[in-house]
């Protein structure tokens, strides 16, 4: 038996409510922290920061942050876009206007300014659902994405309607701007990812996660046994539009440097979030990162495999990328519908089993 | 008569027809949402494969002569025929009856009964496959559309409202040709759906898949029935789309004029797919003819998505959507 | 009228099925059963022992559920058919009626109805026909026909269901649970419809039903099951007689039935295995 | 001796109290479905309510109009003496109302445990934030309400399958963990739509002990309805007894076993 | 070895323009290898790198290929060249934004590293307008003019241009957005049907261009009174109108078809060789013609550069230079066999964009290629050199960048 529960006895609650009840998982757990912090930095380059580990960082953000939205309350959306484009422009124009404030201030001051958009359009759910809602979504996508390109005020009135991050510190290091060493940016985004990872735990794992998986799974139930929809879907909108927000900055300022919001934060960007959630598995923090693992690093490493090693063509090699991703895709949910989390989880309960079958 | 109100006449008029050019596409997501519960993200995709693959056949491309060319260092193109466009119709058609019978079998057939979220995105799947195989197949060059439909101004009307109004309405032949052929499709889907057999298991299975089992419906038939008839409607929004803006990868994208006529018209109705598309078409040529110059122009994509979002909130399953039943 | 229309041929035979849900919740450990054409047989069992998924296992609708049938077969008329397409079967003539009602909610009553003849080719007229004997089973019915079956009571939506199923002339019926949340008188209408069609029509039922009382009055035959296993079989009248059923299923006692308020004694259930 | 205000004593001497909820002419329309017609009765202070009647009759309606999720057409709710206003349901269970529900409402996403859990939502207070940092406040509430909920596990007896996934349960178990959730609310009163269907007699033992339990532990007043003649005779205190939404029976179950119209309309034969 | 990355689009929406482009870009690479053994006798290496024109692939090729000792970026994509400019700069590699990115590059005195000769967007509206000007003997008072834009920063970069040239000609402007991706423009081409403006100037990308000159024959608009940028110039954008379309012009910055005498080299070295790029069947085609000036004007950038600093293996600093001492004469361009085929133009330390000299093309419908009705003619720079100096000065203050030429 590679995989044991047995013989960990909790002796309290709390212990039986903590994060990684079962002594293996944490022990795992606290060895990938101590690799992603401790010995990464050391070896990261750019390519790696830039073209891999930043992008993956940034989308488990705004994955997780769908992920509570729809994967807990189930509420589908398809504004992620246009929320990461408020949290974008949020922390340019803060940035802007306040050079010398640290970026952690700016970043998260993007989240809540994001929450608060992300409320406003939350409202229709409490009369629309399902499908609709999600294409209800798109309203917000559309009509942020508009705005942010039509009033000059959000981009400063540059010629070009693009915002690009000037140069910005935390604690005296750079982590914007071309000239921020690697190691740093994906530090300042690791962090926001823990502590996203972290928030969303707890969250989720309590009474809020509750009520929100009250109103997914029967939403008439919920309201007769005490849930208030009204709160319990804000609040799900809330902090989700909070993770996206703070992604979007994150995308803005550290990853891309600069972006033009239809361009960035399109509608492409809303389905692309929606899949990784979906892909890694609704209503699993640990889905949210196998997603976003899976839709950032798979094409890379097609291409790699292709190109370099295979040596064929590019274009050709692009167009087998689709065909193979979206392959992968259905045969992942035919293998396991609930997604690569659950897939995981089985996998689990196979090891425990081990050597039986069953 | 004062100049605008004949323009926003003409506005109205083009609003229409563009209506239905979307609920065109927008009929194809409500065959199989009606059919399975299921949203289904490949159709906009649909309609660029069967485009493609109709002026492949047309003008004899050879499939996939990029890449066989790239692997054997080959020097096929052609097979030098031309077909007439009919013919080639029919031939696509075939074809998309085959797709529908491989997505029934590999995908759809495995995944009976699970929740619409996975069944979506199983569709995001097929979508990404069938953008890079149309691509390998015939290309990314953009390719004009021929099948002979009536293009440009429409005279008859230019002269009429010329006399009555002193200023001749445009509307586009192929908008008209259009108009006849959703019209028609409307007509037969709904009178299949509803007076059918086959409609009402499509109904039945859209409800509950495993009871449909348990009563003998044949989800394996039902699908491949329905998402043949998808295809066709996709084939059908892909030629109209085609002709105007030459068969390219953005056909695909025309999903997203349909989605705020789907949620306007209610998922699961035709004849709301319609009136749907009409009032979307004519809502956001409208507001853009008379607020666009102030608003700086450019409204139309996000109009249409708040004026169905205003609908919905008065009505959340759509203007003739099926209510969705609240009970414990 | 114990025998009544039971011939000895048997149409339907589970040889000891394993049924895995998800790949690795083993339910059914090598659960085995023979229903013989005509007769009515019982499937008994507390909760969660195993008798839907057996009934899911037989009419192949477990692939739907996630769960295979990983030995054992399922043989109708001596074909195996534990891998068929559940529509195959409906037309060979087995139906089942789910268990918690599973209406299309969307249908009306009436389309509900017909749905359920959606595997007959005889014509228009023989539909009407069979749809007004429904009709006249339960009138209760009629009166709903037009409205949809979402917002049916539950009782009703019991009716539709087994209204379904006959309205697919089946050979035989897969009953899961036909008593559910039905009124006692009901209960005994529908059970009184299930003798009937037996008798009349000669149709075969195999019915897992928890309401024991009732269902060992009319059953010929009965087979018990406790977690995945058939712990006990034999005709219907000798399982009435038995002392532990009595006990822990008709809730008799030796001194007749006792009331549900002197049921305090917290005693543990005694079981053939554990 | 129903009459007076201040209660009765039931055979084996239980102690009712006064009116908790009294329904006053309630109808209520779908439509032109009418599922109740101008239906009066009232709830006492610690007893066992039984709803019975035909398939359709409106008992189920009858619940969803006390728990609020529907509104009457005509007629008020009186709960504890109030005339209770026009209410979202989740704010009719704040007033201490928890129900079952007759096609099972469970969670199917979640664990027994955090269905229980849902029952106390009414009792949590911690916000969105505190929850976030989970240290101190959250995980203190968190933990206390754990053990009310663990204790009402134990007493259904379910811990076996605390941490199970609901969807994965047979029928009757799903019963037993929807009734520990209405418990978990702690009510005042609590509806019951039908906790026995689709169970066998000892399994309808055990629940009915526990309903029993929870009414004379807890004082907890009930109102079920029920289809099992047997259960509802032995159980309940008092039976309403419905039929085409119209009431027509009403008191003690000797007497309405004995009714005429009951017997036609419901019973059939009547039963012993 | 000198290391030229190509980040190709030859996927994605846009992939019918990328794909000419790309071919065109790598052909004559391919020439240099084979016929001189690359550039001063330094092979050639050049690396493809398909971004499918998405800005997130984008960087992950800049940073896989940059490593390999990249000496420029030629982004093909306003949003990747954009997030390029300031990566670039930092890494010292120079960026070439041919006719595209930002526009007030030009000022290399802030945009150290970044190129755009030999011509910009803004060059090219006001050659647009020139040329109105002299189809209008001169006098646009009482004009009107009309901007199909798609609305993006990339469809805006015009209207400022427009507005001061406006100030100045007195014609009236009328701006006419277009939402991405364009496939609906019925209110637009009504309003213009309605407004009757004597031309209309069109910033289109992808399937937005063939739509609006389908709608434009629809609404029977005079093809000759329809000026398309550059990016809505190619075959592609006018073959699906059909005939109807013929009359349409373009503007262009670099000269058509394939009878130039490099042609018969790229035939004998390259396509009979069997090393054409891609499918092979690009050639001659507007785009392919732009790729492959392009590829000559890094070819000749880098000879420059091996001639000012004697070295053959030249790092992308020395490229820098090589790019900002280009001096590109109709000599040169003869003995490379590519007479005429763009305009002469001196790269200098403030002057990083060429002279701003465009001309204009036609559609020939009949014998389906674009053909130069005008010579290369210059933009007004009166107007524009202050729009450059305040926009890159704006640039510079923001990035505090100190402006000079060392
Ligand atoms: N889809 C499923 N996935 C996993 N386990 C399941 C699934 N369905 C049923 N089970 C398990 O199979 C066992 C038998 O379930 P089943 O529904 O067959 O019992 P049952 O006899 O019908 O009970 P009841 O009388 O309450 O309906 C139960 O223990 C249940 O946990
Ligand atoms: N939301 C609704 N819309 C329309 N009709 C309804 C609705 N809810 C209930 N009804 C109708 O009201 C009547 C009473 O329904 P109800 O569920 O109360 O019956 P019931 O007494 O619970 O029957 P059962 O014992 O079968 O559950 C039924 O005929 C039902 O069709
Ligand atoms: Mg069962
Ligand atoms: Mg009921």
């Amino acid at each position: 038996m590679f995989y044991r529960e047995a013989g960990d006895f909790k002796t309290s609650y709390q212990q039986d409510n903590q994060t990684f009840p079962i002594r293996f998982d944490r022990y795992r757990y606290y060895v990938v922290l101590a690799v992603a912090f401790g010995v990464v930095p050391f070896l990261i380059n750019d390519y790696w920061a830039n073209a891999i580990l930043v992008p993956f960082l940034i989308y488990a953000i705004a994955a997780i942050g769908l992920n509570i939205l729809t994967g807990y309350c189930g509420q589908v959306s398809l504004g992620t876009g246009g929320f990461m484009a408020v949290g974008a422009y949020a922390c340019y124009k803060l940035m802007t206007a306040f050079p010398e404030v640290s970026m952690f201030i700016h970043v998260i001051l993007a989240g809540g300014i994001t929450a608060l958009v992300g409320v406003l359009f939350g409202l229709p759910s409490l009369r629309i659902k399902g499908f609709y809602l999600a294409v209800a979504t798109l309203a917000a996508q559309f009509f942020l994405v508009w705005i942010f390109n039509r009033v000059p005020w959000f981009y400063n009135y540059s010629a070009s309607g693009q915002i690009s991050a000037p140069e910005r510190e935390v604690f005296g290091i750079l982590v914007t701007g071309p000239n921020a060493p690697s190691w740093a940016i994906y530090l300042f985004c690791l962090i926001f990812v823990t502590f996203a990872g972290i928030l969303a735990r707890n969250l989720t794992r309590g009474t809020v996660g509750r009520t929100w998986m009250a109103i997914r799974d029967m939403d008439i139930a919920a309201e007769i046994i005490g849930v208030n929809p009204l709160t319990a879907k804000l609040s799900a909108f809330a902090v989700s539009s909070f993770f996206v927000g703070i992604s979007g900055a994150l995308f803005f300022s550290v990853y891309l440097g600069a972006v033009e919001v239809g361009e960035a934060f399109g509608i492409q960007k809303s389905f692309l979030v929606l899949f990784m959630v979906i892909i890694g598995g609704l209503g699993s923090i640990f889905g949210s990162f196998a997603g976003a693992a899976f839709l950032v690093v798979l094409p890379v490493v097609l291409k790699v495999v292709g190109v370099d090693l295979m040596g064929w063509a590019t274009d050709i090699v692009a167009h087998f990328q689709l065909v193979i991703v979206g392959a992968l895709i259905i045969i992942f949910l035919i293998l396991e519908p609930h997604g690569l989390a659950q897939l995981w989880r089985v996998a689990k309960e196979k090891l425990r089993l081990w050597p039986f079958p069953y | 008569m004062p100049d605008q109100v004949v323009y926003a006449m003409e506005v109205t008029l083009n609003g229409l027809m563009a209506g239905v050019l979307y609920a065109l596409v927008a009929l194809g997501f409500v065959l199989i949402y009606k059919a399975s519960g299921i949203f289904n993200y490949a159709q906009g995709v649909m309609a660029l494969f069967a485009a493609m693959t109709l002026v492949g056949i047309m003008d004899g491309q050879v499939p996939f002569s990029h890449l066989i060319n790239a692997l054997f260092g080959t020097e096929v193109h052609h097979f030098g025929w031309h077909l007439p466009g009919l013919l080639a119709i029919l031939m696509t058609m075939a074809v998309m009856v085959a797709l529908a019978w491989c997505v029934q079998q590999f995908v759809m057939r495995h995944l009976v009964g699970q929740e619409p979220i996975i069944l979506f995105m199983a569709t995001i799947g097929l979508a990404y496959f069938l953008e890079g195989l149309s691509d390998l197949m015939w290309g990314s060059e953009i390719k004009k559309l021929d099948v002979g439909l009536p293009q440009g101004i429409n005279e008859a009307l230019d002269s009429v409202t010329y006399d009555i109004f002193g200023y001749g309405f445009f509307i586009d032949n192929l908008d008209v040709v259009a108009t006849i052929i959703a019209a028609l499709l409307v007509i037969a889907l709904v009178a299949f759906s509803q007076y059918t057999k086959e409609g009402r298991a499509m109904r039945a299975v859209a409800d509950d898949h495993q009871a449909a089992l348990s009563v003998g419906i044949s989800l394996n038939f039902i699908w491949v029935m329905v998402w043949s008839v998808a295809g066709f409607v996709a084939l059908v929004a892909g030629i109209m789309w085609g002709t105007k803006s030459g068969v390219q990868f953005s056909l695909s994208l025309i999903a997203l004029k349909a989605l705020p006529v789907l949620m306007l018209g209610g998922f699961t109705s035709i004849p709301g797919a319609i009136v749907g598309g009409l009032i979307i078409g004519v809502g956001e040529k409208l507001f853009d003819f008379m607020f666009g110059p102030m608003l700086g122009g450019a409204t139309e994509n996000w109009f249409a998505y708040v004026l169905a979002l205003i609908f919905l909130v008065f009505r959340p399953q759509g203007l003739f959507g099926e209510k969705i039943i609240e009970r414990v | 009228m114990l025998d009544a229309g039971q011939t000895r041929e048997t149409l339907l035979e589970v040889n000891n099925i394993e049924v895995i849900y998800n790949h690795v919740i083993l339910v059914l450990k090598g659960v085995s059963l023979n229903v013989p054409k005509g007769g009515i047989t019982a499937l008994l069992g507390g909760n969660g022992a195993g008798k839907t998924t057996t009934l899911k296992a037989i009419s192949a609708l477990l692939q739907s559920e996630r769960g295979e049938v990983t030995k054992g077969s399922v043989k109708y008329r001596g074909e195996a058919v534990h891998h068929a397409d559940p529509a195959d079967l409906v037309r060979k003539g087995v139906i089942q009626v789910m268990e918690g009602r599973h209406c299309f909610e969307h249908l009306t009553v009436e389309e509900n109805l017909l749905t359920g003849y959606y595997t007959r080719k005889s014509g228009k007229a023989e539909m009407m026909a069979d749809l007004e004997k429904v009709y006249t089973y339960f009138p209760r019915l009629k009166e709903r026909r037009r409205s949809q079956a979402g917002y049916t009571s539950g009782g009703e939506q019991q009716m539709v269901a087994i209204g379904r199923a006959m309205m697919a002339k089946p050979e035989t019926i897969l009953l899961d649970e036909p008593s559910m949340g039905l009124a006692p008188q009901l209960v005994e209408e529908i059970f009184g419809i299930v003798k009937d069609l037996n008798e009349r029509e000669g149709v075969t039922f195999l019915l897992a039903e928890q309401n024991t009382n009732v269902a060992l009055r009319f059953a010929h035959y009965g087979y018990i099951l406790e977690s995945g296993r058939v712990v006990m079989d034999g005709p219907a009248a000798d399982l009435r007689e038995n002392q532990d059923v009595k006990e822990f299923y008709l809730g008799m006692s030796d001194e007749g039935r006792k009331s549900f308020r002197d049921v305090r004694s917290y005693r543990r259930r005694k079981r053939w295995l554990s | 001796m129903l009459d007076q205000a201040e209660g009765y004593t039931t055979a084996d001497g239980r102690k009712i109290g006064g009116v908790v909820m009294e329904m006053k002419n309630i109808t209520l329309r779908f439509g032109g479905v009418v599922a109740i017609k101008d239906i009066s009765f009232d709830i006492r202070e610690g007893e066992i309510r039984a709803i019975i009647g035909p398939n359709g009759a409106g008992k189920s309606s009858m619940l969803n109009v006390i728990s609020g999720f529907y509104t009457p057409s005509e007629g008020e709710v009186w709960f504890h003496g109030a005339k209770r206003p026009q209410m979202r349901p989740f704010e009719v269970a704040r007033q201490g109302i928890a129900r079952t529900f007759q096609n099972i409402a469970l969670f199917e996403g979640m664990s027994v445990l955090d269905n229980v859990m849902t029952g106390r939502l009414t009792h949590m207070k911690t916000g969105v934030f505190s929850q976030a940092l989970w240290k101190g406040r959250a995980e203190k509430e968190e933990t206390e309400n754990r053990e009310v909920a663990e204790k009402v596990i134990d007493f259904l007896e379910i811990q076996h399958i605390r941490k199970t996934p609901v969807s994965r349960l047979p029928y009757g178990l799903k019963k037993r963990v929807e009734l520990a959730r209405a418990l978990a609310a702690q009510p005042r009163l609590l509806l019951l739509d039908e906790p026995m269907a689709g169970m066998n007699v000892e399994e309808k033992e055990d629940m009915s002990r526990f309903i029993l339990d929870v009414n004379d532990e807890f004082g907890t007043t009930i109102a079920l309805i029920e289809h099992d003649m047997g259960v509802v005779m032995d159980l309940s205190d008092r039976v309403v007894v419905m039929d085409y939404g119209k009431k027509i029976g009403d008191g003690p179950p000797d007497e309405v076993r004995n009714n005429q119209d009951v017997i036609d309309a419901y019973l059939g034969v009547a039963h012993d | 070895e000198l290391v030229f990355p190509s980040l190709s689009y030859r996927t994605g929406p846009y992939a019918a323009n990328g794909i000419p482009f790309a071919d065109g870009y790598a052909d004559y690479f391919t020439l240099l290898n084979e016929r001189d053994g690359g550039i001063g006798g330094e092979p050639i290496k050049m690396i493809e790198c398909e971004t499918g024109y998405n800005t997130e692939k984008g960087v992950e090729c800049y940073e896989s290929t940059k490593g390999e000792g990249a000496l420029v970026y030629q982004p093909l994509s306003t949003g990747i060249t954009y997030q390029l400019i300031p990566k670039a700069t930092a890494d010292g590699i120079p960026v070439h934004s041919m006719g595209y990115g930002r526009t007030s590059a030009k000022n290399g005195e802030v945009f150290r590293n970044i190129f755009n000769y030999p011509a910009n967007y803004w060059d090219g509206a006001s050659v647009a307008v020139k040329h109105i000007l002299d189809q209008e003997g001169g006098d646009l008072s009482g004009k009107k003019i009309a901007l199909v834009y798609h609305n993006s920063a990339y469809g805006k970069e015009p209207i400022r241009t427009l507005e001061e040239l406006s100030k100045k000609h007195g014609y009236e402007l009328t701006l006419l957005p277009v939402d991405h991706p364009g496939q609906e423009q019925k209110s637009q081409w009504l309003q213009i049907r309605r407004e009757k403006p004597d031309y209309v100037i069109m910033w289109g990308w992808g399937v937005m261009n063939q739509v609006a000159i389908q709608e434009a024959v629809n609404i029977r608009f005079p093809m000759d009174h329809f000026i398309g940028i550059w990016w809505s110039g190619s075959e592609n954008d006018v073959k699906p109108a059909g005939d109807k379309a013929n009359g349409y012009k373009a503007l262009t910055f670099h000269n058509f078809s394939s009878n130039y005498p490099i042609y018969d080299d790229l035939k004998k070295y390259v396509y009979d060789a069997g090393k054409s790029a891609g499918a092979g069947d690009q050639t001659g085609t507007v785009l392919y013609n732009r790729g492959l000036y392009a590829a000559m004007l890094a070819a000749e950038a880098a000879k420059t550069a091996q001639e000012i600093h004697g070295t053959k293996a030249i790092t992308s600093q020395m490229m820098r230079d090589g790019m900002e001492a280009l001096d590109m004469t109709e000599a040169k361009m003869t003995a490379l066999g590519l007479p005429g085929f763009g305009p002469e133009f001196k790269v200098s330390c403030d002057n990083h964009g060429g002279n701003g000299f465009g001309a204009v093309a036609q559609w020939d419908a009949a014998a389906g290629e674009f053909k130069m009705i005008t010579d290369y003619f210059q933009s007004d720079q009166d107007i524009l050199n202050p729009l450059i100096e305040e926009d890159s000065m704006a640039y510079a203050k923001e990035n505090n960048i100190a402006p000079g030429c060392n």
